[in-house]
């Protein structure tokens, strides 16, 4: 290849971890960009994890700063745990995109601008009163590299017969190119990517890959790059994909409908950030799968529910406001006990809030956001890839106990990818569902529908069946004949009895492993989508020698048996969340005396690490 | 993907009668409530339509007339106000070999429970759905429905209600209803009729039972029902029959094509024979006629039409989803460990 | 009159309270006794509570026991703090009744029964295998009077020309009759209630009032019955009336209405317990109060967001599954800070559960119910006519405030009665409301929707208003201008800011007040429709030398300011309610190291003092 | 009881331009979205309404044409998604001075908000309802919508769609509605005139708008717009002329009364006139030929109408509202304290 023929001897230095962040206009091709990127990162062995930031929903005027859209990705040689706090490279494809996120770059870190885009009318557009190219202080600060991508792509395309429009599509492959040099990937993987992505154009299959290796000879021959390798890490032998944490849950319900060999059910209407569940699920319909767009968020949850009555494996997936709407529904999951996983990607709020931002705020509504006392299991993913795991494991929850799940999870894990270890299907956990076919009573010659095993749990008795006919409802029900009720005894009964089945499903919820010592100064506790920053930051600060522990609570009801335990073992518990300290009142309320700090951004975005290591040096 | 982990070898139908339909719960409406009726004959089609009992499912929400599942020896969910056809629809869905049938009020189906009432009609998802239109809601004593009259005075309009009514098969027709029909409780064998063709229809279909509630709105349709009036006041489509009524069924439906307009002419009278008369069919593929038809209960001077509006077989929602299940998998195969595995997977050993 | 003629010297007993419950089946009148009789006691000067306890919804057929209705009342010369835990008096009209009703009697309580009632149908539509008027026991534990009521009324009503179906109706006055003498009741006011409630149909007057009087005649001839008199009561100074706390709600939104000189809007859909606030208000449209009646819950509050937009005082009612379903609602008038009321009338849980049943067990749903950080006052009531007070202040604080308020009351509050001080309306508080009318930025010459005082409220703009046009919305705001933001930590002020906000609203929040001293071994910790049945345990226990204090909590969110003070003075704190402990869970919550003891009953009924008392015995 | 405490001693109606009604924010719809020429129509027709501007509140849902409110410099809501038509009902009913739109899209209003659809027009609440039909759901970035069509291919449907899609129209009529219009983003003069005869109407008012997503689902209705298929697919109907359409206007409809059904037919040809044409006539009280004109839409080989289905005045869920609450005044004059004080109370000294 030319590029290598022209290789000039360049120090290569070894790194074990950088973080790129790709941004410009909604236009400008960064989502492919980071993606494309990211597949090449992950071919060469690094660990990874990445988060994209799509600009509020309806598409803005080009040029505009609501128009920028980024893809941040973090790679390395060791285990990655987040997307990374600020990144060490920036690629930024116009002033718009620049404004937006410069501040965020790491001070040092090295700048990578399209110079060509720096026109008086999209300074003008990002508000800009002068060009900040030619600020002093930015050259001081980073490492800048003024790159005229769009002459340099045009230069590359001349003759080409392209259209000026179709021209400038081409330009991302340009900044591709020079991420390829610098990082030492193998340049004929991208080619051939490119080859099958425009499989179904192929008049653009060999500008692109002109582009782009344009790119790379410029990377090469500029000699104003540094060149970096990132040595692959140590992850678990195994296949890998990267998967996002919406499709990884989508993934995790197609399995269980093969595990069972039943129908799993999706009952959903879509909403920002998890619409992209239903969008997989729909086409997973080979796999046992049926997905239903109901008419609204009441409805998707109803359909699923009757798809459970009617023996499906049956689950709704949302967002805050559509969890609101399906309250009165999970009312009547809980009284008719039937299996139902309710999957809620959570965003900002309250109200419609930040629909494309992060947050971890319905905590408490999960929790208690029903009327009536209707406890229900909860439990939260704790990354993308574990969306999978979450996924099967709050069905088998909900099969198991027949009861309702919810499975929290949130923008940044539902759209933010990890790298994924592939299952054999195989060895996966044998998942058995089983429906009542006899009947249970004096001697089997009466079906009772409340006649519950040692653990509480009642038959799943389907229609179809001969002989076990009967009604559910959400009147209360006899706690045997399954009759209506309004006897206040008995009443009373069910209510203890319900709390007391979700009380038990405790036995399915792993004992909590400390990260760090059993006892020590203070303890990190987090959920659901801090996992990666908590815990990275308490690596920070136990290679600092600080006696600082980390527990993530996957589950959140029931808690895990020995989080108790756990807590009095240290000094202080201090709770990050992405919200204003629900979890941090819910242990509170679980565990009196426990009285723990709190750290909370809510701030559409992930915790950053080293905001929480200096919080915790703050009041250790 | 099967649902059951039942042995489905195909059993004969067992010969039903009308008890194998009782759940030995009785009822608790009011005494001499429609609802009786409606149960009565419901009870006494079942065994006629040729589905086993333990593949007919009652769905319903919330309200005197949802009560109903309660009292069929069926599978039957009590679900929540207004949300049934939600609850029906996702069980049509996931097991189109059931047989669904929703009963509702008309709070329930068409306050409340409007928009899944326009959907599941939209869809053509085959179930049946049977309201009691009792112009009241019953169960919480007594407010304004919207099948209430306009200026109806109830508890809770007591200055009258501001509000029109809905008309229930205008409404399923305009959403896009196949099949819609309209009957009495206490006509009870016209009823029955009615539940068996609805049984008999593939599609989503609506049956609107005007209902007595004695306690709350009690006579709501004397006006229709009332022996010396009845002929007069209501009007029976027969199918393929021209549309007449009346004691000695001299009077009859006909359109005027200049006015664009239905009227009522008299057999005899004015050179007005049985030809010039509209002649029932529910099978137009266009509702125009069977709209016509279904509005003219609101109009001064014109019978009230009881029987089939419209009866259009069009491949249902549940069908068509299963063939492209079935396609895909031809298609695809579904081999899970691919699905798993993706194209862009790299291995670390 | 000729009953007084024949007056036979009887000793008379004074009692200072007593509890009367009548029951029998729906058609027997027994609401209609019930409330003749509260009448009369109040008017003699008692001080009062009643409880009604209605059949499940749809009518059962007669002499069911589904079909049992109730009605209890306690009156006496002292404060009257519940309608009492068990009747000194039950009348029962059937066999079902007694059935339904016997196990509540106290022991040694007189038991008057309609005997004629207990035919052989009738005791075994009851389920009785053998007559419980013939069961020794029964005799040997109550003072049992058997009466002929029917008979006896049918002799009394020989050619009146009535039918057998109009004499049946007469009956409960029978009944009525013999408490009137038991209790020494002026007859003479009787009659002309009789006459009054049959203006309309004048026939039905005399043999009503013959058929009362032919009972008052019994009791007094009969020689059976103790005579009592029970004196009044020291209420304050004033003029009464009975009020049911539905009613008292719908009164004083409608006072609202006068007070403001706006009008006051209530968008609401049906459902049992709240659906008399329904009917209340759309009759009181003279009063400025326009009633909607929305197609759903959800278009009930949305009605009254759309008409608090428009400036009106605006409120929606509702129970437990439509509170339910208002929850994304709720999301909306917290981030657009409009006022707002919603009345949750709580009822049995969860999901349809036991809609004629009281329970409290909506409050962590009031409290946590939305989706993301949406936190609002939360207001509960504490007696039926507190339920006036509290529809004012929530409206109050909803205006001042610019917020949406939740104000629970229950079944129980919202069915039971008491007497209601009338207040005069020219004395009330004023209560002025007031919306912006100028532009309030840039001297004047800007209109800034969401510039807050100092107290952190922002101002209320309202359409027909020139110059002030704005837009409100879901989606996060500037915290200035109030146009779209997505900015993360814009979202993060405003998150902070109507949190503090909603804080803020601690100044308008009362201290509370101990009954009892403000330090000792036990302290009761209430809240809500509980109210009666605490404080009068505490009186109970304070009256044996307990050192029991009891603290009411109407304010829940906030939590009055002196609280936490208040709660440490305490060797043990005990939280008694009709849930699972919920309010003890808050409580643990908001104040680390305090671990309340619980006491729940979730039965459909009220607390009995007695069981109360004797928890706090047994944990002392 | 009054709302406001604004002196509104009435000033004259300024003199608007089109500017006095843009709000200064750019609308940030994707270049080429239909809805820049709903917006511009809406400017341009608003100062000939004759309404002061601060007396006109824009409602919305969500979606993106819900943003709607934000680039009005009136009175806005941009709620939930669904549930426009329940605020602006609560607000034209507590204050029925105001002119009171609903901008919503074709999810907002028929999918998650249908219920409140329907309500809205069988109340006859004096709302203006304009429906932004693009078929998809914009916002959320492609997924089916219930005006989709049948077996259409989107993000949420992978192997195509299994629902019928709702005629909205048909469904705003069936629902009662007094007013009912169709008109088309690109064409401009039309929609003005749409919007002008819908704040001219007082009563619930619907307008479906064709309007195009350029990103989600463009051209859908290049088949009707197209320059050279636009005369032949589209019929436009005017008030009190014959129904015609084509290049040079010369097809027209025919209603043919013994097959009861609607025709195409040539002037010209086979003897037919113009006279034997249907006449447009919005105002019939009977809306059967609105339904037919309605449905035709969905009838192979017909073209789709625009224009004004339906325009029928009767008063208004508001009108009758405050008529009761006058009436209610007069009678009982409205003492507090003797509501207060009710019939039954005693007097402690
Ligand atoms: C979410 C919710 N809202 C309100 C209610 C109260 N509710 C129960 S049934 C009913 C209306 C009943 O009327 P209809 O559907 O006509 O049935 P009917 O009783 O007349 O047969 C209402 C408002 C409820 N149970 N749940
Ligand atoms: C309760 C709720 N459910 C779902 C959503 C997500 N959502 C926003 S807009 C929309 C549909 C938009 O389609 P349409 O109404 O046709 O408007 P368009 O964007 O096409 O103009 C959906 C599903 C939401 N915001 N709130
Ligand atoms: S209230 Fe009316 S509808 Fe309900 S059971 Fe009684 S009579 Fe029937
Ligand atoms: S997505 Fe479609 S409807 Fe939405 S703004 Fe863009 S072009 Fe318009
Ligand atoms: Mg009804
Ligand atoms: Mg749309």
């Amino acid at each position: 290849m030319s590029t290598q023929a022209t290789a000039r001897k360049t120090e290569v230095q070894q790194v074990d971890t950088v973080t790129i962040r790709f941004v410009g206009d909604s236009g400008d091709g960064m989502q492919l960009t980071g993606t494309e990127f990211t597949k090449a990162s992950a071919l060469a062995g690094n660990d990874l994890a990445t988060f994209p930031d799509y600009p509020a929903e309806i598409r803005a005027p080009a040029g505009s700063l609501f128009g920028v859209s980024g893809y941040q990705l973090n790679f390395g040689s060791k285990k990655i745990l987040t997307p990374g706090d600020a990144p060490d490279v920036l690629v930024a494809m116009n002033p718009a995109a620049l404004k937006m996120n410069l501040p965020d770059l790491k001070a040092g870190g090295m700048l990578i601008v399209n110079s060509d885009a720096f026109t008086a009318l999209n300074l003008e557009k990002a508000g800009y009163k002068s060009n900040p190219l030619e600020d002093p202080t930015v050259a001081e600060n980073f490492r800048v590299h003024l790159v005229d991508m769009t002459k340099l792509t045009e230069a590359a395309l001349e003759g080409s017969g392209l259209s000026s429009k179709e021209v400038g599509r081409c330009r991302n492959y340009f900044a591709l190119g020079i991420l390829y040099w610098m990082y030492s990937r193998p340049v004929e993987q991208q080619l051939q990517a490119i080859a099958k992505k425009f499989a179904k154009k192929p008049e653009f299959v060999e500008p692109n890959q002109k582009v782009f290796k344009a790119g790379y000879a410029y990377g090469e021959t500029a000699e104003i790059f540094e060149r970096y390798v990132v040595p692959p890490s140590k992850l678990r032998p195994g296949t890998y994909r990267n998967v996002t944490g919406n499709f990884a849950t989508a993934l995790g319900f197609a399995t269980v409908a093969r595990l069972t060999g039943r129908t799993v059910f999706l009952g959903s209407y879509p909403i920002t950030p998890a619409t992209e569940i239903l969008h997989e699920m729909a086409n997973m319909k080979e796999h046992g799968v049926v997905t239903y767009q109901a008419e609204d968020e009441i409805a998707g949850i109803g359909s699923a529910i009757g798809a459970a009555f009617g023996g499906a494996l049956a689950c709704t997936s949302t967002s805050g406001p559509g969890l609101a709407l399906k309250t009165e529904m999970m009312g009547l999951a809980v009284i008719t006990e039937l299996p139902l996983v309710i999957v809620d990607v959570q965003r900002g709020g309250p109200s419609t809030g930040m629909p494309t931002k992060t947050e971890q705020a319905d905590l408490l509504q999960a929790i208690f956001g029903r009327h009536g006392e209707s406890p229900l299991p909860v439990l939260a993913a704790q990354s993308p890839a574990d969306c999978f795991w979450s996924a099967m494991e709050a069905m088998r929850i909900a099969v198991k106990w027949m009861t309702p799940v919810i499975l929290l999870t949130d923008g940044y894990l539902g759209n933010g990818s990890e790298p994924f270890r592939i299952p054999d299907v195989e060895e996966l956990p044998k998942f058995e569902v089983k429906y009542q076919t006899g009947k249970n009573y004096a001697n089997g010659t009466e079906f009772m529908p409340y006649l519950r095993d040692e653990k509480l749990v009642r038959p799943w008795a389907i229609p179809g069946t001969p002989g076990l006919e009967h009604r559910v409802g959400g009147l209360e029900k006899d706690s045997l004949t399954g009759m209506v009720s309004y006897d206040g005894l008995n009443h009373e009964k069910m209510v203890k009895t319900r709390a007391q089945k979700i009380r038990n499903v405790v036995e399915d919820v792993p004992d909590l492993e400390v990260f760090g010592a059993s006892t020590g100064d203070l303890l990190l506790v987090s959920w659901g989508g801090t996992f990666g920053s908590v815990r990275a930051a308490a690596e920070v600060l136990q290679a600092q020698g600080k006696k600082v522990s980390h527990v993530h609570l996957r589950w959140i009801n029931p808690l895990p048996k020995n989080l108790g335990a756990i807590l009095k073992g240290f000094g202080k518990v201090l709770v990050p969340e992405v919200n204003d300290g629900q979890m941090a009142f819910y242990l509170r309320g679980k565990f009196p005396g426990v009285d723990p700090l709190q750290f909370n951004r809510i701030n559409g975005k992930p915790i950053k690490i080293r905001d929480l290591v200096g919080k915790v040096l703050e009041v250790l | 993907m099967s649902t059951t982990n039942l042995q489905t070898a195909p059993t004969a139908l067992p010969v039903y009668a009308k008890k194998d339909f009782e759940s030995g719960v009785d009822p608790r409406w009011c005494p001499g409530c429609g609802d009786y009726s409606i149960i009565n004959q419901v009870q006494k089609t079942l065994p006629a339509v040729g589905v086993k009992r333990e593949n007919i499912v009652f769905v319903s929400g919330i309200g005197c007339s949802s009560r109903f599942p309660y009292y069929m020896n069926n599978y039957g969910m009590h679900t929540l106000h207004g949300r049934a056809p939600a609850f029906a629809s996702g069980l049509k869905v996931s097991r189109p070999e059931l047989q669904v049938w929703v009963m509702t009020g008309d709070g329930d189906a068409l306050a409340i429970g409007g928009n899944h009432f326009i959907h599941v009609m939209r869809r053509n998802l085959d179930v049946k759905l049977v309201m009691f239109n009792n112009r009241i809601y019953g169960l919480t004593k007594g407010q304004v429905s919207p099948t209430s009259e306009l200026h109806k005075k109830t508890k809770s309009t007591p200055q009258g209600s501001p509000d029109y009514p809905f008309n229930p098969p205008l409404l399923a027709l305009g959403a896009g209803a196949t099949f819609v029909a309209r009957t009495i409780d206490v006509e009870g064998a016209h009823m029955g009729a009615m539940l068996k063709a609805a049984a008999g229809h593939k599609g989503s279909a609506f049956i609107e039972v005007y209902q007595n509630c004695p306690v709350f709105n009690d006579g709501a349709y004397t006006s229709l029902t009332d022996k010396a009036v009845r002929a007069d006041r209501i009007i029976r489509m027969e199918e393929g029959k021209p549309l007449v009524f009346g004691k000695d069924g001299k009077k009859g439906l006909r359109f005027d094509a200049r006015t664009m307009d239905l009227e009522i002419v008299t057999i005899g009278e004015n050179g007005v024979t049985e030809q010039d008369l509209l002649v029932h069919d529910s099978t137009r593929e266009d509702p125009t006629i069977s709209f016509m038809l279904a509005g003219m209960a609101a109009r001064p001077g014109f019978p009230t039409p009881i029987g089939v509006f419209r009866n259009v077989r069009k491949p249902t929602c549940e069908e068509m989803t299963w063939e492209m299940i079935e396609d895909t998998k031809k298609k695809r195969g579904g081999d899970l460990q691919k699905l798993l595995s993706g194209g862009d997977s790299w291995t670390i050993k």
